[in-house]
């Protein structure tokens, strides 16, 4: 069930290339489970920009003085996060969240590899302590391109068992991508699950790996979304349900965390011919 | 426009200047406790706005273009952002008439909220079934019939843009439907004389008219170089298209002033909404600006 | 778009994200030193920006349209804001096409600026006594013949939303100009299938094509409850109307891609000008966001 | 020549019902004479309001740290004045000016009345000082609704060789119009000129009045504008010229100030049949 609140802006700070924004947020916190995310509105009124935008949750608090608050971490990419950037103390910003499925978690005291691209690490905080709680084991792996585009290294090495980082420029750990390094880590681990947080294609091959070393594997992904919760059909990628079949599912209300099993990452952006309601191939 | 629509989550959060009071409105023969519709595609069948407010308080939820099978809708992106608007091209992905009247629709009477449903064809016969299959059906407040579609059987040209085509489609609607159920043809903007449109809708029986659905437009994406949508062109909506939709209610109201008018395009607060009845519209629709 | 244009004034103060290279571009057989050009009735005749900025430096000033005889145009308000955009309801107004000569164009040959001469007429004889009058001026850029114009012969109707009427023009033009001189015809986007206008136009002699013109829209002021623009309708521009400028040049050009674009609509910055170049525009022009 | 500027915020402030905004503008001050306006861009980036917005010049400063400075009174009246009186210290507003043509001004020692309706007053003050320079007596006429709408009293007391106020609720001043005060004014200053700024009912009034006195008006009027600097034919009006011929002319360029005895008051907002252009009337 999520809520609407205006949120004001109690800081925003640098953290590499990215921004890191607290607001006020009563009443989210108690909602909100790791892998939500909540769509924020940007460009103030009378904006041209129509559109929320949609943000992990990286943390929230629901003590202190004011009474719940939400951090998100972004990139600045285009027009909406160029204004979330410049944004000062005491503005205010309108929220809808916790949105979309976030992650399962395991029953059992299983090993849990935790990897992330960019600032895919955003919600795997709040992840990594859940999972401590429930007593599980927490390894992680970062990757990004270059060092200033990980984020959270710290608290990473906090609070994991082992961190286990990659660049593409080599700048810090491992040169190469966070692939490079997962199957070992795995292996080493020997991890039962694997959640995943970044671009497509990492996603994909996270999957793959996961399977091969015979883990499962939770996958947050990042489709374009104009409504964020559900009713305007944009956010669909294909996904098998429990009969085998092929869907197009909205990945703002049955995702944004999937199996990573069931997500058929080589077509997303097609509409597979076999999915239900797939146009009927004309011809011979 | 009715306080308690605002305010509860994603929902026009200006729809609310209009003055308190009596807001009862009728759409043809149904009677709506209050002027404020969902527009279709913008609502999905109501259940996920329900966690955000009352849906049953609402005029109406005109419900998603429903087809007679189940339809995957175009590959993505299906969506680009623009100046004041967005783009879609969702392509009709639905359950298909059959699951949408036992899940959805089933759903919304439960809940108690007026449902308008929203069909949607590729031929005369597809809507012929669908008007047949809606014909046993109880309590429906209105059917809104979707002509902007391709005629896949006159090399896709849109119903909604041929005043031929468009008054074979509301003729063979109207005489499957059940009597008294009011039949809006919604209309497309892409046209030269939406007036001609209008007429060719009335004259084959439309009870009202909805207008007006998106205007085709496109979006090159300059990093890509590439159209910013998978299906290349899509549907513009938002308050960007609201002067366009205002003047369309305005003429076919002026030239029709009998006929009932279900006004939709960019409207967002009260005072747009006021707009649209001023240029001679019954209720209104709201969509794009659910998603803000 | 070059360097030259912006920073000085009210012009489009993004218009400048384009890499710095050549950027000569031609209008069928007129080259420009750039692709920049200002849309017509968005510059008048171009001296009031040289105050800003060195209009010369303009691909091309393209003129505001006139008409045979001098023009009063619509009683006020003349204007109104929408969501990124702007609706106009000028009515032509000028000083007509003697004093225009005398006086605007005489002054952009001396300044030494490129024109392009737009013209528009209530009467196929009155686009033809225009293009009469303009065959003996020399170093006109093109003509850009504006048929968003009702035709006072027939009922009112737009030109440029019938293929024939928009075929009887732009004939009437070509056969009384002065050969060699380009004629762009300018495209309204009020049809149903700008296609077949465009084909209609080509097919009569029309060397390019200039698209779009703005789309009919409408504002009631709730204040006052009355239509805001003393015209009641007026043409919407800007931003808002950028997709479907964009959706039209891509539909034309892909029918027709030997024919020269001149695209416009909505353009603010550098990147908008590429979306109109990547969807086949050959130049562009600036029109209301030269008013920002 | 005007010039465009990006102007810094220096202050806000309020002003009875009006705000004063106070902004960097070097180069602007050497530039504007009494009754120039400047367009302000509104909304900021990505914003749907493409339109500046026409103020009047209150007052400029050329010398300070700053290079010049330039202040403007406004009403909130839409969505545009919104924006303006929430901006804070050194936010930028995009400003083109002066433009249009200024009052003019005396070449004798004549006697003067200045009359504004609210915010009209907010030129008036660099126009007294630059008749005061000349030596010409000024007397100050100043009307509102009410007290509040009322701008730059204590200014005007002080600079005026009498100052006379009318409001139509009596709240201060005489109950009334500033026509119901005007012409009692004239008589005794013996007016040689009369300037007025404010509605477009108060400046047909206040032409008439200064006509039936025998004095000269200059009347600055505010029509919609959408480019602000003569290319767009939004703000005309019908104004005769020498030759005695009507003829919309822009006010952007051609005004805001006019001959009061020029502008066809009672056919603003109408095309008058009589003049250059109007459309010829078919029929019998
Ligand atoms: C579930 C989810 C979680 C996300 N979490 C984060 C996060 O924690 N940190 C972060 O920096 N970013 C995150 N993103 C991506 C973020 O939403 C986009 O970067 C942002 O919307 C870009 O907006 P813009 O206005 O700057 O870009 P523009 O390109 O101007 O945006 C135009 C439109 O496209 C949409 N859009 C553009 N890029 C993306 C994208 N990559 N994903 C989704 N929509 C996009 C925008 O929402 C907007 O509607 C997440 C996206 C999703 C769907
Ligand atoms: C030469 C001139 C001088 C002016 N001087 C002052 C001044 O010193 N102080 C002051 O408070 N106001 C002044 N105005 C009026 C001021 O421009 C409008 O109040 C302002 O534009 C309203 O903008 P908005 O966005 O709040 O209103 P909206 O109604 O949202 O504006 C919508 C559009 O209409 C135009 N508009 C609306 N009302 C007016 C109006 N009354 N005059 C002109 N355009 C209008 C706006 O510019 C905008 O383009 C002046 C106008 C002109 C033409
Ligand atoms: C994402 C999306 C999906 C839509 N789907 C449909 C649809 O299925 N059937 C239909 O008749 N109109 C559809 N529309 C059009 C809207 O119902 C409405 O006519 C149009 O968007 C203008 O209103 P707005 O500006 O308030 O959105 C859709 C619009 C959007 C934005
Ligand atoms: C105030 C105004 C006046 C215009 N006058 C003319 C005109 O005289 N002739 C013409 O062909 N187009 C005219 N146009 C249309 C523009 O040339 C242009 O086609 C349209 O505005 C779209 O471009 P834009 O969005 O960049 O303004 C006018 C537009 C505006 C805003
Ligand atoms: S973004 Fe609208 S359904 Fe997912
Ligand atoms: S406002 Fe454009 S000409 Fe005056």
């Amino acid at each position: 069930m999520p809520v609407q609140i205006r949120g004001e802006v109690l800081s925003l700070r640098r953290a590499g290339s990215y921004h890191v924004l607290t607001l006020t947020a009563p009443g989210l916190p108690e909602l909100t489970r790791p892998g939500h995310f909540v769509a924020l509105s940007v460009g103030g009124d009378n904006t041209g920009m129509l559109l929320r935008r949609a943000f992990s949750v990286h943390r929230v608090q629901s003590r202190g003085v004011y009474g719940g608050t939400l951090d998100v971490v972004f990139a600045v990419l285009g027009k909406g996060t160029a204004w979330l950037a410049d944004r000062h103390r005491h503005d205010v910003i309108d929220i809808v969240g916790p949105l979309g499925r976030p992650f399962s978690l395991p029953r059992e005291q299983v090993s849990c590899v935790l990897v992330a691209g960019g600032y895919g690490s955003a919600p795997m905080f709040m992840l990594a302590d859940a999972l401590r709680a429930r007593g599980c084991r927490v390894d992680v792996v970062l990757g990004a391109s270059t060092e200033d585009k990980l984020f959270g290294v710290l608290d990473a090495k906090r609070m994991a068992a082992t961190l286990t980082i990659a660049t593409e420029d080599g700048s810090v750990g491992e040169r190469g991508r966070v692939t490079d390094i997962l199957p070992a880590v795995l292996k080493r681990v020997e991890a039962d699950v694997v959640y995943a947080c970044g671009p497509m294609g990492m996603l994909a091959a996270v999957t793959k790996q996961a399977e091969e070393h015979g883990a499962h594997s939770q996958c947050a992904v990042e489709e374009s979304m104009a409504c964020g919760v559900g009713v305007c059909m944009t956010c669909v990628l294909p996904v098998i349900d429990d009969s085998g079949v092929t869907r197009m599912v909205r990945s703002c209300v049955e995702g944004p965390v999937f199996r990573g099993d069931r997500v058929r990452w080589d077509d997303v952006g097609t509409i597979p011919a076999d999915c239900v309601g797939a146009p009927v191939m004309s011809g011979h | 426009m009715t306080r308690a629509v605002i305010g509860h989550g994603p929902l026009p959060k200006e729809v609310r200047d209009l003055p308190e009071v009596d807001m009862r409105t009728s759409l043809a023969s149904s009677a709506l406790p209050n002027p404020v519709l969902t527009a279709s595609g913008c609502a999905a069948s109501g259940r996920e706005l329900d966690q955000f407010f009352d849906v049953s308080s609402l005029g109406a939820i005109v419900t998603k273009s429903i087809m007679v099978n189940a339809r995957s809708g175009r590959a993505t992106p299906r969506m680009a952002e623009t100046p004041a608007g967005m783009l879609n091209s969702i392509g009709l992905q639905g359950p298909g008439i059959d699951t949408f009247l036992d899940k959805d629709l089933a759903w919304l009477r439960e809940r108690g909220a007026r449902a308008v449903v929203s069909i949607a064809g590729g031929s005369v016969d597809e809507y012929t079934r669908l008007a047949q299959r809606l014909r046993h059906v109880p309590d429906l407040t209105a059917i809104e019939v979707n002509i902007s579609c391709p005629n896949v059987e006159d090399r896709g040209l849109v119903f909604a843009c041929d005043p031929y085509a468009a008054s074979s489609v509301i003729a063979a609607v109207t005489r499957n439907s059940a009597p008294g159920i009011p039949i809006f043809a919604k209309l497309s903007p892409d046209v030269t004389d939406i007036v001609s449109i209008a007429k060719a809708c009335i004259d084959a029986g439309a009870d009202g008219l909805s207008m007006i659905n998106t205007l085709l437009g496109m979006v090159i994406n300059p990093d890509t170089m590439r159209p910013a949508l998978a299906g290349v062109t899509g549907g513009l909506s938002g308050p960007a298209i609201r002067p366009i939709a205002v003047r369309a209610v305005y003429q076919v109201h002026a030239a029709f002033p009998e006929v009932p008018i279900l006004g939709m395009g960019g409207i967002r607060t009260g005072i747009d909404a006021l707009e649209f009845v001023l240029a001679g519209a019954s209720a209104v629709s709201v969509g794009t600006a659910i998603f803000n």
